[in-house]
């Protein structure tokens, strides 16, 4: 671990000395032993206040949307979650890859439930890899929270979610940090077109919760950033799991981020896609 | 192996000795079990449908019910063509017809699932391991005999019923013949009705039927007719004394598939009794037995 | 909750202009008879229809939504009914897992000549819709409504 | 009243009597046209017009062979058998049963009741005698006898008691009085 | 506040009669932003149209709902009606309490009920709607006419005559199509090569016409007045521009195959012309039966040609041209009936010819230089069965329409065979004789009593006895069955669609009916228009025709073309999705989805805070967009929406139902 912060600390001074980056995104510390927040390095010293360990938790890359039009690249840290939300910018147009300097960091997994469906530790898109990539655990199951949900009543998965955007205070953390909700401007803040009541009901939140699912849905990461961020501890990725699960169910294996050019499920057809509807 | 519940029918019992035998000594060379139905019974045709709905169903309906009760893994076999369009039928109904699966059960005061298929020996024989097995059991090719495969309107019709995909001109037969040496010939009355059911209550009517198929058959060159019906081979070759007298032809010897068969995979004629037909046809296939493969 | 409702559903049917809209109104040149309870919302094209609509629909008080369109093939701008069938299979799924009972959502392909399709749909749709009562899941029971009974 | 009767009969049959147009392809088919008094067409167009009586006193639903030439045939799909089936009961039913199909029937049921099968020198024996025609097919006995091709009985039956509750409740629907 | 005035139409009863309309206008006052609600007898006739503008005038309306019949019905004629108002003609919204409500409903009470949840709902929708204004585009003054028969020929002639370019494409290699096949054409008896060759000249030499023979159409983008539509030339091996037809090289070619042209009774080269006629009238090489091509030796053909027109290297080749409007004219085949009639024999007899084979038989150019006998045996037949409805009328094997030139050619077959062979049996089995047309019964009279027999009843069963044909079918005006024995039979067959119709139907978008033929845009009205504009219709692609109604079909496709293509510019929809620029973020997704590329990504300057940049945006081509708002679904901000249709307004109406 201290051999590869020295790795990290030392190529983001590298970076910043030679000017060609403006500003590089990694962790620093906060008042919590236990809690890391994102790290702004605009000076190579800096670099010092950088930290790499088990709370290292955070997805950095949403960031980047904050600064779209940057005088010089920016430089981000990126796991393979990164890079798949670095990913899922770029194929939305949001960020280029000329205005960012990335920096590889393969994972060694957090101490987090996320991180145990975590298909790729290692990053998938970077200018550099600090060090060796190790191949990724067997991930545990990718839908534990749909199975889970699936597995209930049709009046206990109604009664389930209600319970749980009853508990929602539409604070919309769970957007903010998403790297696939990125939006110029997010339909929940436009009264215009009026798709979401702004009501605080059970009837709004749940429209909330399966409009932003449907929103996401196909173009999901899976990196579980918006239950990180939830100050209510909802388990939201029930949500978004469920569609990634059909896609997958109904066209073979998809998954999102991977790369910059695959088409989102819902932005192409086949001719031969399952038909259920007579 | 293949195992069949096996429903004989009331003709294999009697007139169709020679059929019963050879289909014995096929199904024994091509290791498929037959487990004869315990207690079956007539299965109507045809004056049972003729009578009323419920005996017309009911009858064929409680040799299957009971098939299926002792064996419930086992597709049923019948070398009969009325009889399977029966038993068929009566399965046929009892899947898609829930009045007639009601009548079904309440007569014959059993269950009645239809879980299991009926078959014929058409269908059994076109299996491609079968088919297989056949040729390779083949021990004498009778080469070059000309004969005209004659399915009967019930192996094929009615289509919802049997699921026979060409009802004008079928062709499993002729196939499995092929496989003998022996030439199917074509002819275009591989399906036409031969009457059997009204030759006791409109014997004059009907007398024509089995006429014109003989005669097309014989036009198109046939040495013999094969079948896969013991009341169409019965009613083929019993009237031909009205044939020849009437056309001016000469007599036609009819016999079974199986028989074909089991000729061609070594059967003497008498183990498979061929002299109780009416027709001889020792003559015929002795001819073919001789023909070298041209 | 006690809100008064009638056994009465209220069915939306979003149709595309050019397969489905007009099989309904050849269901009417043919003087075919189908329940009052279903209302259609002409859209161009069924692929107009965001998921949106059916979630608005469900909130405000409709106990049933249907989406049609032309049949995979036949859209009249060649390819929108194949993102409909994309797009509505994901919907109609999550809302199943949402508890909203698959009987209330339909998403069916109608042909312009398909008046008696269209007819039994409505029929169909309305029987399944009646059986399951008013829709209470996602709804937003307005103050008013509820009043009315306190 | 008789178009009701015919409706319902129709319906029955799970034909529409109206799905017919008379092109004639089921007659022209049909082996045993020549003999019919009604041919297969005919009776669809009596059921057209209303006119039961004429099918149900007509030949033609004892002389089909049931070998579904017709219906394999029609453009339409019309089952002309099953229009015949029912036809036949409803005919049975008045008492309208061709002579020598009622004999043989009667001797083909008692057949069934007293052996479970059908014993078919029996039935071609009890029947010549009852319609007084001793030597129909009888040039073929000797042959059947030398061949050992008619046994005096078949197999024991096992279990005619339920043959016979069969035979007695299926009486129950229609048909059999 | 909108003004919107609610019109309710009464249809004379056909509203009335279930809807009681009284109530329906009262309850429309009550609703906000209504200033007027009004109902009438007919509001379609001219008094409903001017009560409707007076209170327009008076009232001072800004918005317009009427409750009448479907939209599709009468739309256009009320927005039509509002150009000359102060109401913009897309401030307008129909609620269809005809079709969608009396109609279908019976119970007086719940069907007012009804119309008025509907009408609230069109006024919830048209409290939105605002005004539009319709755009124009260019269009391309040169049509495609896809098939070379005769409907192709004369559509293109017509348009040609018209003064604008055409392309005739055909995918054979010579135009003509089956009418060049026949022999002689009913009811006059005129020779079809007589009055079918001179048209195909005309069509090869018209300076405004371009042929594109051996041609197929592989792609099409655009829409009316802008299709750019890609074409393959397939490989012909011969180079036309050299070529003078000499025809030395056919006669040299040592390959024989079964001639198309004669349906297989005759054999041809490998290098050929499809027939003598044939415009062009150059030949083009078989590369299926070349044994140059197949087998890489040969080359005779090379060897013998004066002008070295052989080219072995050919290859197809695909090129793009624009044209403002397409013709179908695409023809039909006939039904193989070998597959389906098993009881005729399944085609095992040769003696038993289609009607387009009895064509090539009877022709005086055709394998027999005319003379009418068996393929079989070159006997003349003494006994000819004529059977029709052969896949026709046959819902359960064939097609249940009726082919509807087969009665007149069956009874010009008939007459052919009593004119060569005096005193031939000639029997025709029918089911119905149908003659409509001039001339026709007077025809089929004649040949009744020229001595055909007609036989009321379809055959059952076909079979070989001996060199017979037998016929069992049933006389059912006798009632009693019949046996021809034949010594020939023709089956006059179904007409079905050509070959490759459903590739083309999908590549314009064109919709097709139940049995495949293309679908016009209305039955009676729109008979040689499909749904998609600039796409016309000639001949037996829109359903089975003789060659009069074929003629006339075409003729009336060309003069819809020469309208359109007279305009230099069209009036396009203004019911098209429109960017909100501040809302969109780029991304793409409606992009993907359009399927007139309509919509592209355009970089537009914007400012964050003081710095100005560049950031892609939607942007949608006016010309391009058709207004079916996939973009709209596709767009999860909303920032895509369409004009008419706008999520507003169909939310609106959502929740005016739900009231």
């Amino acid at each position: 671990m201290n051999d590869n912060l020295a790795k990290m600390r030392e190529a983001a001074k590298r970076a910043l000395e030679s000017g060609d980056v403006g500003y590089v995104i990694g962790w620093g510390a906060t008042k919590f032993p236990d809690k890391t927040s994102p790290l702004f390095m605009r000076k190579p010293e800096d670099a010092e206040r950088l930290v790499w360990n088990e709370y290292a938790i955070p997805g950095i890359a949403k960031y980047l949307l904050d600064d779209l039009y940057p005088d010089k690249p920016i430089g981000v840290f990126v796991r393979g979650c990164d890079s798949r939300a670095i990913n899922r910018m770029m194929k939305d147009n949001r960020i280029k890859r000329e205005n960012l300097r990335l920096l590889g960091i393969p994972c060694d997994g957090k101490d987090d439930e996320r991180c145990t469906i975590c298909r790729n530790r290692n990053p998938l898109v970077y200018d550099e890899l600090l060090w060796d990539e190790a191949p990724t655990p067997e991930p545990k199951d990718r839908y534990f929270r749909a199975n889970a949900v699936e597995a209930m009543s049709a009046d206990g998965r109604y009664a389930y979610w209600s319970e749980v955007f009853d508990q929602c205070i539409r604070c919309y953390a769970c957007r903010n940090i998403c790297p696939a909700c990125n939006c110029k401007e997010c339909y929940v803040d436009m009264t215009a077109t009026g798709f979401q009541g702004k009501q605080h009901s059970r009837s709004d939140n749940l429209i909330f919760g399966v409009t932003r699912a449907f929103h996401v849905g196909d173009r999901c990461i899976e990196c579980g950033e918006c239950e990180r961020v939830c100050p209510m501890g909802l388990p939201i990725m029930g949500q978004t799991q469920k569609i990634l699960k059909d896609i997958n169910e109904l066209v073979g294996d998809y998954e999102s981020g991977v790369d910059a050019e695959s088409e989102n499920y819902l932005g192409v057809f086949d001719l031969d896609d399952k038909d259920e509807f007579m | 192996m293949r195992k069949y519940s096996y429903f004989p029918g009331c003709s294999m019992e009697s007139t169709a000795k020679p059929y019963r035998l050879a289909t014995e000594y096929v199904m024994g060379k091509l290791g498929i079990g037959l487990v004869e139905i315990e207690d079956w019974n007539c299965c109507g045709a045809t004056s049972g449908h003729t009578l009323s709905e419920a005996l017309g169903l009911a009858l064929p309906a409680r040799s299957l019910a009971l098939a299926e009760k002792r064996n419930p893994e086992l597709d049923i076999l019948t070398g009969c063509a009325s009889c399977y369009a029966r038993l068929r039928l009566a399965m046929y109904k009892a899947r898609t017809d829930e009045r007639a699966k009601y009548i079904i059960e309440k007569t014959i005061d059993m269950p009645y699932a239809a879980a299991r298929e009926v078959y014929n020996f058409l269908d059994v024989f076109s299996l491609p391991d079968v088919r297989e097995g056949i040729a390779e059991r083949v021990v004498r090719k009778l080469t070059g005999l000309k004969a005209a495969c004659y399915y009967g309107c019930l192996n094929v019709r009615p289509a919802e019923v049997t699921g026979a995909p060409d009802r004008e001109n079928p062709t499993s037969m002729d196939e499995i013949v092929a496989l003998t040496g022996a030439e199917p010939v074509d002819w275009a009355f591989k399906a036409e009705c031969c009457g059997a059911a009204h030759q006791n209550d409109a014997a004059s009517a009907s007398r024509a039927l089995p006429h014109r198929i003989l005669r097309d058959a014989q036009s198109n060159g046939a040495e013999a007719i094969v079948t896969a019906c013991p009341m169409c081979n019965l009613n083929l070759e019993m009237r031909q004394d009205g044939y020849v007298n009437r056309t001016g032809m000469d007599r036609i010897p009819v016999f079974s598939l199986s028989e074909l068969l089991a000729v061609a995979m070594g059967a003497s004629a008498k183990r498979i009794a061929l002299e109780a037909h009416y027709v001889p046809s020792a003559a015929v296939l002795a001819r073919a037995l001789r023909r070298k493969d041209a | 909750m006690s809100v008064k409702e009638t056994n009465d559903p209220k069915i939306i049917a979003f149709c595309c202009n050019w397969c489905t809209y007009t099989g309904a109104d050849l269901a009417g040149l043919n003087r075919s008879h189908y329940p009052e309870n279903v209302h259609i919302v002409r859209v161009p094209c069924s692929g107009r229809v965001n998921p949106q609509f059916i979630l608005r629909a469900f909130r405000n008080g409709c106990d049933g939504v249907m989406v049609c369109g032309c049949h995979p093939g036949d859209c009249h701008y060649s390819t929108g009914n194949y993102f409909t069938r994309r797009r509505f299979t994901l919907m109609k799924r999550l809302l199943e897992y949402n508890g909203i009972d698959p009987g209330r959502f339909h998403a069916r392909w109608i042909s312009g000549s398909e008046a008696g399709k269209f007819r039994d749909t409505a029929e169909e749709v309305t029987a399944m819709v009646r059986k399951l009562g008013p829709n209470t899941r996602y709804r937003e029971y307005a103050r008013r409504e509820m009043s009315a009974d306190e | 009243m008789e178009n009701e009767r015919l409706n319902q009969l129709m319906e029955r049959a799970g034909v529409r009597q109206y799905d017919c147009y008379q092109c004639g392809k089921c007659s022209g088919g049909c082996p045993m046209a020549h003999v019919m008094d009604l041919k297969p067409r005919g009776v669809m167009r009596c059921a057209q017009i209303g006119s039961l009586r004429r099918i149900l006193e007509s030949n033609t639903i004892w002389l089909c062979t049931g070998c579904h030439t017709c219906a394999e045939r029609c453009p339409h799909d019309v089952d002309i058998p099953a229009v015949i089936e029912e036809m036949r009961y409803e005919a049975a039913a008045e008492g309208l049963t061709r002579r020598d199909s009622k004999v043989l029937n009667e001797v083909f049921l008692a057949n069934i009741r007293m052996f479970g099968k059908n014993h078919e020198m029996l039935l071609a024996g009890l029947y010549n005698m009852l319609t007084l025609k001793p030597l129909q097919d009888m040039a073929s006995l000797p042959h059947m006898y030398k061949n050992k091709l008619l046994k005096l009985l078949p197999k024991e039956p096992k279990n005619l008691t339920e043959i016979e509750a069969l035979v007695k409740r299926a009486e129950k629907w229609r048909g059999l009085k | 506040m909108s003004k919107i005035g609610v019109f309710v139409c009464h249809c004379g009863t056909n509203i009335a009669n279930t809807v009681d309309v009284e109530r329906a206008v009262a309850s429309a006052r009550e609703l906000p932003g209504v200033a007027f609600a009004s109902e009438y007898k007919y509001m379609c006739s001219e008094p409903g149209q001017q009560m409707i503008k007076d209170a327009i005038e008076e009232y001072g309306l800004d918005r317009v709902v009427i409750a009448s019949c479907s939209p599709r019905m009468h739309e256009t004629t009320f927005r039509k009606m509002l150009k000359d108002t102060k109401v913009n003609p897309y401030m307008l919204e129909i609620a269809n309490i005809r079709e969608q409500c009396s109609w279908v409903h019976t119970d007086k009470a719940k069907a007012t009920e009804k119309a008025i949840r509907l009408i609230r709902m069109s006024v919830a929708k048209a409290a939105r709607d605002e005004p539009l204004f319709a755009s124009s585009i260019p269009i391309e003054k040169r049509a495609l006419v896809i098939g070379g028969g005769i409907a192709g020929i004369q559509a293109a002639l017509d348009i040609a005559d018209a003064g604008h370019e055409v392309a005739l494409l055909e995918r054979e290699p010579s135009i003509g199509g089956k009418m060049a096949m026949l022999d002689k054409t009913f009811p006059t008896l005129d020779c079809s090569a007589c009055i079918s060759t001179p048209k195909m000249v005309d069509a090869g030499a018209h300076p405004n016409i371009k042929l594109l023979t051996s041609c197929e159409v592989v792609k099409t983008e655009g829409y009316i007045g802008n299709f750019q539509v890609t074409i393959r030339r397939n490989a012909r091996y011969v180079n036309h521009d050299i070529c003078t037809g000499c025809g030395l090289c056919e006669t040299k070619c040592p390959v024989k195959t079964d001639s198309e042209f004669n349906h297989g009774l005759s054999k041809r080269p490998a290098i050929y012309k499809l027939f003598p006629q044939a415009v062009p009238s150059k030949p083009v090489i078989d590369k299926n039966s070349c044994l140059k091509l197949t087998k890489g030796k040969c080359g005779v053909c090379e060897k013998v040609c004066p002008l070295g027109c052989i080219d072995y290297a050919d290859e197809d080749r695909e090129f793009t041209e624009t044209f403002g409007a397409i013709v179908f004219a695409t023809g039909y085949e006939l039904i193989d009936w070998t597959a389906l009639y098993g009881e005729y024999g399944g085609g095992r007899y040769p003696d038993m010819l289609t009607g387009l084979q009895f064509e090539r038989l009877v022709n005086a150019s055709g394998p027999t230089e005319g003379h009418i006998v068996r393929p079989s045996d070159g006997k003349e037949p003494k006994t000819v069965a004529i059977v029709k409805c052969v896949g026709s009328r046959d819902p359960k094997k064939g097609k249940s329409y009726c082919s509807r030139a087969c009665c007149m050619y069956a009874a010009k077959h008939a007459h052919q065979i009593l004119d060569k062979l005096p005193g031939t049996r000639v029997f025709i089995f029918y089911i119905d004789v149908r003659t409509p047309g001039k001339g026709y019964e007077e025809f089929y009279d004649q040949t009744r009593k020229d001595g055909a027999i007609y036989v009321r009843g379809r055959i059952s069963k076909i079979y070989k006895d001996g060199d017979k044909l037998v016929c069992n079918g049933e006389d059912t005006l006798l009632g009693k069955q019949v046996k021809v024995m034949a010594d020939m039979v023709v089956l006059e067959t179904a007409m079905t669609p050509s070959s490759g119709i459903e590739e083309l139907a999908t590549m314009f978008g064109v919709a097709r009916d139940v049995n495949d033929w293309i679908q016009e845009a209305h039955p009676k009205l729109r008979p040689v228009e499909t749904q998609v504009g600039g796409v016309f219709l000639a001949g037996t692609c829109q359903g089975p025709r003789d060659i009069p109604d074929t003629v006339a079909h075409a003729s009336a496709a060309a003069a819809k073309v020469v309208s359109l293509l007279n305009k230099s510019e069209m009036e396009t929809s203004p019911m098209i999705s429109v960017v909100r620029r501040e809302h969109c973020c780029g991304c793409g997704a409606c992009e993907k989805i359009c399927p007139y590329t309509a919509i592209t990504l355009e970089e537009i300057d914007d400012r964050v805070g003081a710095k100005r940049v560049k950031r892609p945006i939607a942007s949608v081509n006016s010309g391009l967009c058709q207004g079916c708002g996939a973009c709209t679904a596709a767009c999860r901000t909303g920032a895509i929406d369409l004009l008419g249709f706008r999520n507003a307004q169909i939310l609106e109406e959502v929740d005016a139902l739900c009231l």
